[in-house]
């Protein structure tokens, strides 16, 4: 590796998984490097997901090594993996629904704090000071990603753009290096969409690196520095977004209606 | 098993709620028995001998010129609710002197209770020997001890002809202060003991314990137990084969009530018991245990819980005598007249004599015993 | 304002065996506020974990047996000649012990509990207080069996010439156990309200999302069953030491269910919820036998209750009264640091 | 008296006694072994009945152990109250068993369709709890037992004995186990309820009318059970907390038979009946109770999913 090529941050090696006697992935390998926006997209049961899944440890590789900055994710907990700073967000709209805005960042903030039982229960004063700390950031946060709604209001009643968002915003507490964001746009109207590209630029500028899953191909090709296309769980084609545009193979498999559409 | 349930009702319901209208009218005697859980049927008998003999009581003038009254709460066969019923009954309805607990279990769960408040507490059933034996001053007991049961017991060991004897009894005071006391004795005249199996007093399937001791051998089993699980235990060792001639001991197990349910397996066995409504000449006071019968079958009361329910008449009227010697209704008064109660009762004639640590001495009777024997599905003398 | 209001709030609490007279109504307020700690440390796994322990009345007796146990001594074959023979320790040391123990049960628990959840979770948690109350009632060489432990020393605090108290009567206990509610209301407040809280709350609203931001989810859910066993064995030492004697039955399913009640209708994952449903089910039973209802109709009241409570307000008593503190609950959550919880405070 | 001595006694018994002690203790074993196995049969008819509850429906039925009860107090009312004939009493019990299942499915859990698992449970605890003190309030606490038109003395194989009752009690509940997996494999319904059991959701678009088949689950289920109690509570005696001890058993039955496994809680019934039989005569028998739940949690530990659960199936 010389100095000249920038850093790889995470790579994936002939990564498989299966369930049951079903293959999902197949011999999927990519890298990522630092800074980097990388979409992943294929149609649906690609295994697009299920690659997200193994990343984040959420689902164990049948074959196959996944290393973030050098460091083996395989085998690892969720919870292991969000502390080297590999943080996720979900396909299906998952927040902490019964808590309001605010905590759901707090919740977030877990990685950020370093409170532990005995500081807690004996009230070391450094807790409280952390709490103040924590607060702030949080607010912080919520101004970073633009959710507009009053911090005291429930989650679950946020509108669907706003709910989008704070999943963004809790994953961005956990303060990760490396994002991986499951179809963030998926239902959300055009004006939503256009906030959240906003919101994503901004995250870009933070040096995040972000793997992206996502079927608006608008999106994809308006942030990604590269894209890697999945078909039956395998990769069919890894480039920048105006190669893959133009690669026969993923105009068969996939994009030609689609992006022809897109195009319009 | 109607009259019982409004034994509960009135017990629980009625009586309370005339506590608060007439408090100042009546005489208050709290009982603490057993009327749900593992002992709920003997529990209910007492408890309606008590009632059948406060009703009498209040029939020819009640005491003191007032009625007496029966606060009775349930104890659920259950030591932590023992405490809990006498707390209440002292402390809440601020009765002068107490009478219960049943099984010696709940009886020596109370017992601090009554040193705490100083309130004496008649002893009906319970025949553990250490309650009469651990220094409280507040204890009077009118049943007999497992060691006056086996001393009575001594003499029938030789006749019947018991040569290796096995136990089966309750899992606790009552069971195993029995199961000691009975195996001291055998021992005492040279008999081989075999199994000394327990049982929780609310098990229902006791065939394990039964075929262990069918495999233990011998001739002869000793049951302590109260009348629902023996039931099935005469039952159960039935279908086992068991041969062995059955013996129980502490008194609780209405033949009558073994015959009507147990059926034939009830055939041959052997109950020590302490008042025998069979054998109304073999009473030392046929008057007595001739009107508490009389009371008992007009109340339509099960026939079986006779041999039960006189507990509860004696020590009720065991109280009302103690109430009427003191004068007056306070606790330190009662317990000093207790002392010197001469009463008729169906066991026969009751007064204490002490027992335990000098200073700290527990009234202790010295009832009759009898051993009857279930023979054709009648009871006969032994 | 609302310091004021807790201010007031302990003020009557501490005030109350002055002015109550009736010791039996004082019997009852020390019950009711030892079920009233143990519905708490349920709610902090029931309410905050989301974890629906019905074995909590294992820990509770756990705490009353190891407590009863130290402070009176024992004799036990550990095998058949090997005798283990342990003389009385003083009260408060078997309540340290049954602390200790409880929450090394917890412990235990907690890491079964990752293992299963749900019904599966449930059903282990009955079997734990089942399988303990076969052991309290057949290991009678220890616990007397079902002969109940008597005679158990009441607490005695004494440092040489400064303090020997005998918590004895009722007027003593009644402060006892309104010292360990405070305790247990600041305990179960601070961590709540802390990164562990808001990581147990994570894991209840959302396992799998929590895991994402890096909570360790085991460790958290262990650490709550550790802190709710200790708690709810404290009130189990607590109560053994006040009514003096424990017997198997203390295991009984009714006791946990009890406490269940308590949470889930004052409102589980509240910190007063358990308080105020505590204080309606724990006073209930007297005042239905003040109207010569039988115990029986007594408890047929609270399955119906508890069926009405679920159907009608399925959050519970106090967040239902929510909306009506809604508006300052509002500033308090623009506000920021949150304001710390009063009891604390009261304490500190 | 001069028959005590002794020298007689002593001797020449120890060495018959030696001899008869070994085939004691294959007597004892032969019989601990016929004993569980008629324990069996109402073992697992307790447990299918909580299986499929459980596997269909998601609800953890705490109820289950008071239908149980409410059979036995149903056969004490027509045999011992109404002096009705045994058999019919039988029936008749689990009729009611049925009724009173559909019942509660109507009042109690149609509304709370689709709330998850713990708000059914904290119905169904209250239900219990007022179920069982009802039954208390209604028959008291007292322990009833009830008359059976067997002969008393026991069938006898050599030196093993049985009861007439018990081995009925086991032929019956034989037979209801196998019409009971007759019913969920061979029929109409049975087919809507192993739908219902994959997947409600999909079920309910092909057709299969859900409300029915969680009643007519729950009220199946039930009926088990009170027919479990109407054929015990003549063998024992009836008490109101009867059911508590039999519903957590069942618990333990379904989990070490797999969830909604008919087959598994059958053979479930049996191991568990084997285990406290054997473990009553052999260890103690004061924890006779306990190994059914440290069965559960050491299964629990190593196979989540139950001891016979391939994937999650029903029949």
């Amino acid at each position: 590796m010389t100095a000249e090529t920038p850093r790889i941050a995470l790579t994936v090696e002939r990564l498989s998984i299966r369930f049951g006697g079903l293959t999902a992935v197949e011999n999927m390998s990519f890298s990522v490097h630092e800074g980097e926006v990388v979409s992943l997209i294929g149609p649906n049961g690609a295994g697009k997901t299920s690659a997200f899944n193994a990343i984040t440890g959420y689902l164990p590789a049948a074959a196959g090594d996944i290393a973030y900055r050098g460091k083996r994710l395989n085998g690892l907990k969720p919870n292991r993996i969000a502390e080297l700073g590999v943080v996720r967000t979900f396909q299906k709209t998952s927040v902490f629904a019964g808590q309001t805005v605010i905590d759901n960042i707090l919740i977030g903030l877990h990685l950020r704090s370093r409170q532990y039982p005995t500081a807690i229960l004996l009230r070391f004063p450094f807790v409280a000071r952390e709490e103040k700390e924590l607060l702030e950031e949080a607010h912080e946060i919520l101004r970073f990603v633009g959710i507009n709604a009053p911090a005291a209001e429930l989650a679950s009643s946020l509108p669907y753009g706003e709910l989008r968002l704070l999943e963004v915003a809790v994953a961005l507490a956990a303060r990760p290096t490396l994002l991986l964001l499951d179809e963030p746009v998926s239902g959300m109207n055009p004006t939503e969409t256009a906030n959240f590209m906003k919101t994503l630029t901004r995250i870009r500028a933070r040096d995040i690196t972000v793997l992206l899953v996502e079927h608006d191909m608008k999106i994809v090709m308006g942030v990604s520095d590269r894209v890697v296309c999945l078909n039956q769980g395998r990769i069919i084609a890894a480039g920048a977004p105006l190669e893959i545009q133009r690669d026969p193979d993923v105009i068969r498999a996939y994009l030609g209606e689609r992006y022809a559409r897109a195009q319009d | 098993m109607q009259s019982s349930l409004k034994s509960v009702i009135a017990a629980t319901g009625i009586l309370l709620f005339a506590s608060a209208a007439w408090a100042q009218d009546t005489v208050k005697v709290g009982v603490s028995e057993p009327l749900t859980g593992a002992f709920a049927a003997s529990g209910n008998y007492v408890t309606q001998g008590a009632q059948l003999a406060a009703d009498a009581i209040n029939k020819s003038g009640g005491v003191l010129g007032k009625k007496l009254e029966l606060i009775v709460e349930d104890n659920k066969s259950n030591p932590t609710e023992a405490v809990d019923t006498a707390e209440r009954l002292i402390v809440k309805d601020k009765v002068p002197v107490l009478m219960g607990a049943w099984s010696s279990t709940l009886t020596l769960a109370v017992m601090p209770k009554l040193e705490e408040y100083k309130v004496p507490l008649l002893v009906e059933t319970s025949s553990s020997g250490k309650i009469t034996t651990s220094g409280n001053p507040y204890i009077f007991r009118i049943s007999p001890t497992s060691e006056m049961e086996a001393t009575a017991f001594a003499p029938l060991a030789k006749s019947l002809g018991i040569k290796k004897a096995n136990f089966l009894v309750t899992n606790n005071d009552f069971g195993k202060g029995s199961m000691q006391e009975f195996t001291k004795m055998l021992k005492g005249q040279g008999v081989d003991i075999g199994a000394q199996e327990t049982m929780e007093p609310d098990a229902t399937d006791l065939s394990a314990q039964l075929a262990k001791i069918k495999a233990a051998g011998g001739d002869t089993l000793f049951v302590t137990t109260d009348v629902a699980q023996l039931t099935l235990i005469l039952k159960q060792a039935k279908d086992q084969q068991i041969t062995m001639r059955i013996i129980t001991t502490g008194g609780s197990v209405a033949p009558d009530q073994l015959i009507d349910q147990a059926g034939d397996a009830a055939n041959g066995s052997y109950h020590l018991v302490f008042f025998t409504p069979w054998f109304p000449d073999a009473v030392k006071n046929p008057d007595v245990a001739q009107n508490f019968t009389a009371a008992w079958k007009d109340k339509k009361y099960n026939v079986g819980g006779l041999t039960e329910g006189f507990r509860g008449w004696d020590g009720i009227y065991t109280i009302a005598a103690a109430i009427n010697g003191a004068g007056k209704t306070e606790p330190e008064a009662i317990r000093e007249a207790l002392w010197k109660v001469k009463v008729k009762g169906v066991n026969g004639d009751i007064s204490f004599i002490k027992q335990g640590p000098s200073g700290k001495e527990s009234g202790q009777n010295v009832p009759s015993v009898y051993l009857v024997k279930i023979e054709g599905g009648k009871v006969v003398k032994q | 304002m609302r310091r004021l209001a807790t201010i007031a709030g302990l003020a009557f609490l501490f005030s109350i065996p002055l002015w109550l007279g009736n010791f039996y109504l004082l019997h009852v307020c020390i019950i009711t506020g030892i079920f009233i700690i143990a519905a708490m440390s349920l709610n902090l796994l029931l309410g905050y974990t989301g974890q629906l322990s019905l074995g909590q009345a294992a820990f509770f007796g756990i705490g009353a047996y190891v407590s009863s146990l130290a402070s009176l001594g024992f004799e036990v074959h550990l095998l058949p000649d090997w005798l283990v023979t342990v003389d009385p320790k003083p009260v408060w040391f078997g309540m340290a012990c049954a602390v200790v123990v409880t929450g090394l049960c917890g412990w235990a628990i907690g890491r079964i509990a990752f293992k299963v959840r749900g019904a599966y979770f449930v059903i282990v948690t009955i079997s734990f207080a089942e399988v303990v109350r076969l052991v309290a009632l057949n290991w009678d060489e220890l616990t007397q069996g079902p002969m109940a432990l008597n005679n158990i020393p009441p607490l005695s605090l004494v440092i040489p010439g400064l303090l020997d108290i005998t918590f004895i009567g009722k007027v003593a206990n009644y402060y006892l156990v309104l010292v360990f509610a405070i305790l247990s209301y600041g305990i179960i407040a601070r961590l709540v309200r802390s990164r562990a809280g808001r990581a147990m709350i994570a894991l209840k609203e959302n396992e799998a999302l929590a895991a994402s931001v890096g909570i360790d989810v085991t460790k958290y859910l262990v650490l709550a069953t550790v802190m709710s066993a200790a708690i709810a064995g404290a009130a189990g030492a607590l109560y053994a030491h006040y009514v003096r004697i424990v017997d198997p039955n203390v295991f009984l399913f009714i006791y946990t269910v009890t406490m269940v009640i308590m949470v889930v209708a004052g409102g589980k994952g509240t910190l007063a919820g358990p308080v105020v449903g505590g204080v309606i089910f724990g006073l209930l039973p007297e005042g239905l036998r003040s109207l010569a209802i039988a115990p029986e109709v007594q408890w047929i009241v609270y399955g119906i209750l508890m069926i009405l409570v679920v159907y009608l307000l399925p959050q519970g008593i106090v967040p239902a009264l929510r909306p009506f503190l809604q508006h300052r609950r509002h500033l308090d959550a623009q506000k920021q640091p949150p304001a710390d919880i009063p009891a604390s405070e009261a304490m500190s | 008296m001069d028959l005590w001595k002794p020298q007689p006694v002593g001797r020449l018994p120890r060495f018959r006694q030696s001899l008869s002690r070994k085939s004691c203790v294959l007597d004892q074993l032969l019989q601990h072994c016929l004993n569980a196995l008629v324990l069996g049969g109402t073992y697992a008819l307790l447990g299918i009945g909580l299986t499929l509850i459980f596997g269909i429906m998601r609800v953890v039925n705490f109820t289950h152990g008071e239908l149980y009860s409410f059979g036995a107090y149903m056969m004490f009312m027509f045999v011992m109250l109404l002096h009705l004939d045994f058999f019919l009493s039988l029936v008749l019990a689990m009729l009611l068993g049925i009724a009173l299942g559909a019942a509660i499915e109507f009042l109690l859990l149609r509304k709370l369709r689709g709330a998850d698992i713990d708000t059914t449970m904290l119905v169904m605890i209250g239900a219990w709890i007022a179920m069982q003190n009802l039954e208390q309030l209604v028959w008291s606490g007292v322990a009833k037992s009830i008359k059976t038109p067997f002969p008393s003395s026991p069938l006898v194989m050599g030196a093993l004995s049985v009861s007439w009752n018990r081995l009925f009690v086991l032929a019956v509940a034989l037979g209801l186990i196998l019409c009971t997996y007759a019913l969920v494999n061979r029929t109409r319904l049975g087919r809507a309820m192993r739908a219902t059991f994959q997947d409600p959701d999909t079920a309910a678009l092909m057709g299969v009318d859900i409300g029915t088949i969680y009643m007519s689950t729950f009220a199946l289920g039930s009926g088990l059970a009170a027919a479990a109690g109407a054929l015990l509570g003549p063998i024992f005696v009836v008490t109101p907390t009867m059911g508590d001890l039999a519903s957590l058993k069942a618990f333990a039955i379904v989990i070490l038979g797999g969830l909604g496994n008919i087959v598994g809680a059958t053979i479930g019934g049996f191991i568990l009946a084997f285990i406290e039989e054997l473990g009553a005569g052999y260890i103690s028998s004061g924890y006779r109770d306990a190994m059914g739940f440290l069965l559960i949690i050491a299964i629990l530990l190593v196979r989540p999913t139950g001891l016979f659960s391939r994937k999650e199936r029903i029949g």
